[in-house]
């Protein structure tokens, strides 16, 4: 393993450090427990948007906190959930009175510490809520089993929900707006190397030279597929074809119920992209993979929105959501609505996310 | 058993955890992320610090700062459940220095509780369940039977060894082997085998 | 070889083909001869500022084309500069009538090819000026060759001089601007790896599983010395320290002198950072390494720095001037005074830098 | 020698540089940047596809627009460098259909000196220099001691052949290659190389 880091266990802080330090104007750092937090939260009567998950996914979550986005993330160790008492330390620090809204990717970590963060801060007398993202459709079975995992929707969703809170959203309308903007998003991915994680050293899983592996999630976690390399054009219709082809898919999640003041199982529905959707269209780099390749991604999946009357209007092409030094990338398809793209578009200023401001 | 094998037995567990965490990462790497030795590893060497402060407690106290100490330094899956398991085990044997058989049922069966309610996994998802349940139930029919503590321990162990190696073949339904649908089967969970090794140290201390 | 690419012949072309369509609203691309320009241009009465050189490292430069940066690119093949009937047709489309300014890295092939470019424009009535960027302290001697090459510099230069010529300076004063930012810049990189050009279709180089290369340029050229890998600080260290310890330098470049109307060699000296100096620190990935790394670099890079007493005041941290899918990074040091802090700051508005606006 | 042969000689030398291509770009890897074979032959299959349209033209017509074909397709330093010694090299000879040796050696010695004044090198720098140069030396020398076309060629091939070889113990001064310094020592220059090619092609034309 060759990297840029010192021991592997300081890792994460030390990147942390780095970044606090990078951007003092946005974002600050707090240690035991580990969180990121805006500069200037809290923001009395906002609604504050708090993300988290595994590192290694940089700049996903810690990059997006700042103005129009997340009001804290807490990085768990390298593709490791979390822990409740960050998630509640980070609630208490950005609590601007008008409660937190969790966003939370569809890992069995990440649910189990967010839930129980959500009571402890409920216990606390912070109000809480969470919204689950769970967007690949590389996840093929939902009954009885995880679901789908959380991917680049997460992204999309925190820009969306945080230009929100900015313009004065209650909680339960940021909540829905959360869910509506995850039941709109499909994502897939492509490895065509293993990342490394720096604690194992070693690359999490081995691909042959001409093979790369179909529908990964951010983690090193192997596919649904293990297939020899195609053509970028081919590789731009298989994920986009899996994602405009998935047919509607339905669930059961838990969020916490405010009037009940219990967790209930809510039945959720994402409904197939029809002709004439409008779609943003996000194309992902997974760490190692350079822009160049992106743009002759995206020049294809342009072809193939055309070709099933999705008229792209808006798009994010870059490292966003990446898996450590992985190379590949992933494809998102967010359906538009009028208040989500006034959103998108709505000013933003965070370490890896700015436009308008 | 007294008060002074559980803390063996968390530090056998912890020392366990040491010599395999390379083994429970690649069994990770295989069908999961590549991080259950290290998660583990880092749990269980902060929880082990953490015994000198309480080590003159009642085994309630004990098992409860294990817990509170996992939740907050593990994270991903085996965190809350691991920390569950340990917060539910320490709730039904407040105030004892010492556990009868039944005190020992009782504290598996209500960790086990907790990690079910937690991860709401089923039998043969593929997960820790897949061995903590079995061996739970082969310890109480032990008991049942008039068995001993050691003897009970034993059948457990034998069920759980036998119940881990009895994943490799199932398709994992929760946690992030289930990503993976058919593509699990082959692998051994490594939850399932770090609640191995948990039990098995725990005969060991016997 | 596993790339996101098509036929390894198509792969600039269709790259800019993707970037078209993914940022109408700021660039257009122009085939045959090739070259990026503003979607608005020309400004009238502005003085245009076009660079280019070999592809491969993307974002630089077609992603600094739009508003407060440059007016167009010229990319060439991968590796390879651009040709001069590139140079000139992208110097027609943007002229406004107030001159061109070439910013030009030093390669005998970039600058062969825009003194040639120069000379045709010339010929045809367009004001040209060209400033050579050479920053690279891993190249150490001048007399009698090539020089430094021209690195990091470089995407600052033309940040810098994009946000003049927005503020109406005219040809001469951008240009002597954009001689003083080349002056007052110093860059070090290292690869962990090689990259791999798409028609090659292997490493450049191969490097040992524990093996760098130091004072690498952008190209996969071999650095000036192979060493095992070290931790990320000693790292940061050794780049930091030999920008930090570079003596003064003093070469030749070969200027166009416009009242004489000839090329004329010009003696330019970089002096050497001063304690008390306000610098911006810019630490660069090669394309496959992942932020998270970069700001342990850059952890250690702001200790270096204060170490020194250099002041850092402004920063630039991702992926701006890559080498394909090499991993590995590199640190550019820019003294900066209020005209240039006031310039760096004012807004920008490209597909890959973007803020204020 | 005739325009026919000029036009054959082209040909060869692009069908050279296409058996070459890899091994060229071999040699750039080890001290440039790995693309002299890809920038050549790119050159070069443009620039024979002109020719059709210009082969009922006089020798100057057809060497300028190889030279306009290899400065607006090729880039890198060769494309100036090669169109600048096919530009100069059209601009003596401008209307002739065959050469005599002594248009041959103004024709190169014209070459030479356009490429010598576009990249400013020096002899020893390890540059295509360090053969144009002694090649064209040689066949001036040649030619002055009263030697045919033929046989003077084939010294200035004989020449530029060790001449490239002389370049594998030099320090690079100019180009890509300077930036490694003395690392640079041991490897042969690959536009040495290519020249040396353009020339051996020239003598098996003739
Ligand atoms: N919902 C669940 N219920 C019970 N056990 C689970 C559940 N999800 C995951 N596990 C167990 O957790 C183990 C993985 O733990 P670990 O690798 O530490 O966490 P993560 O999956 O977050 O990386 C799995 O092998 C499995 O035994
Ligand atoms: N200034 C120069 N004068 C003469 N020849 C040069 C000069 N610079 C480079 N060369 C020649 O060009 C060759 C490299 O050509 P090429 O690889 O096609 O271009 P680039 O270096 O731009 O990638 C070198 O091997 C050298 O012979
Ligand atoms: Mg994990
Ligand atoms: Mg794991
Ligand atoms: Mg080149
Ligand atoms: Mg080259």
């Amino acid at each position: 393993m060759k990297k840029l880091i010192n021991a592997p266990v300081d890792f994460v802080r030390e990147s942390l450090e780095g970044m606090a330090v990078a951007h003092p104007d946005l974002i600050k750092v707090h240690h035991d427990p580990t969180f990121i937090y805006r500069t200037d939260a809290p923001k009395h009567g906002k609604v504050a948007i708090v993300s988290g998950g595994g590192s290694g996914h940089e700049p996903m979550h810690g990059g997006f906190v700042g103005i129009g986005m997340l009001d804290a993330a807490c990085p768990g160790e390298v593709f490791t959930s979390p822990t409740p008492d960050q998630m509640l330390e980070a609630a208490k620090k950005v609590d601007g009175g008008a409660g937190i809204l969790y966003i939370v990717k569809n890992y069995s970590g990440d649910i189990m510490n967010f839930e129980m963060a959500t009571e402890l801060a409920r216990s606390e007398g912070i109000r809480v809520l969470n919204i689950l993202i769970d967007d690949d459709v590389a996840v093929k079975d939902s009954l009885y089993t995880q679901g789908r995992r959380g991917v680049g929707t997460t992204v999309l969703a925190e820009k969306i929900c945080g230009a929100a809170t900015e313009q004065g959203y209650d909680l339960q309308r940021v909540a829905s707006l959360c869910r509506r903007v995850n039941l709109n998003g499909r994502s897939m991915g492509i490895a065509l190397t293993s990342c490394t994680v720096p604690a194992k050293g070693t690359p999490t899983f081995a691909l042959g030279d001409r093979e790369v592996e179909m529908g990964i999630g951010i983690h090193g976690e192997p596919g649904r597929e293990r297939m020899s390399i195609k053509s970028a054009d081919e590789i731009a219709q298989m994920l986009a074809m899996s994602i405009i082809e998935d047919i509607s898919y339905s669930r059961t999640v838990r969020e916490w119920d405010e009037d009940k003041g219990e967790w209930v199982d809510v039945e959720l529905m994402n409904h197939a992209f029809e002709k004439g959707d409008k779609v943003l269209a996000f194309v992902n780099s997974m760490g190692g993979t350079p822009l160049s390749e992106l743009y002759i991604i995206y020049r294809q999946l342009v072809e193939v929105c055309e070709k099933h009357s999705l008229q792209i209007v808006r798009n994010l092409i870059g490292p966003y959501m990446t898996s450590l030094d992985m190379q590949g990338c992933s494809i998102t398809l967010l359906k538009l609505d009028d208040e989500m793209i006034q959103l998108w578009d709505a000013p933003v200023k965070t370490p890896s996310l700015r436009w308008g401001i | 058993m007294k008060k002074q094998q559980i803390l063996q037995w968390l530090q056998a567990f912890a020392t366990e955890i040491e010599q395999n965490k390379d083994y429970l990462t690649q069994l990770d790497a295989a069908i999961g992320d590549a991080d259950h030795g290290m998660n583990m590893s880092r749990g269980f060497q902060k929880a082990t610090a953490s015994l000198a402060s309480v080590a003159d407690k009642d085994i309630g106290t004990i098992l409860k700062t294990v817990s509170m100490t996992l939740i907050s330094s593990v994270g991903g899956a085996s965190g809350p459940l691991y920390g569950t398991f340990f917060l539910r085990a320490s709730t039904v044997i407040t105030g004892k220095h010492e556990l009868t058989e039944e005190d020992m049922l009782e504290m598996l069966q209500a960790g086990l509780d907790g990690v079910l309610q937690r991860g709401k996994a089923q039998l043969g998802d593929k997960t820790m369940i897949d061995v903590l349940s079995p061996a739970v139930t082969a310890f109480s029919q032990a008991v049942g039977e008039g068995k001993g503590m050691h003897e009970a321990m034993q059948l457990a162990v034998a069920k759980a060894e036998q119940s881990m190696k009895n994943t490799i073949p199932m398709i994992a339904k929760k946690g992030r082997a289930s990503y993976l649908g058919e593509r699990s089967v082959g692998n051994q969970d490594p939850g399932a085998t770090s609640s191995y090794l948990m039990l098995k140290c725990l005969l060991e201390t016997l």
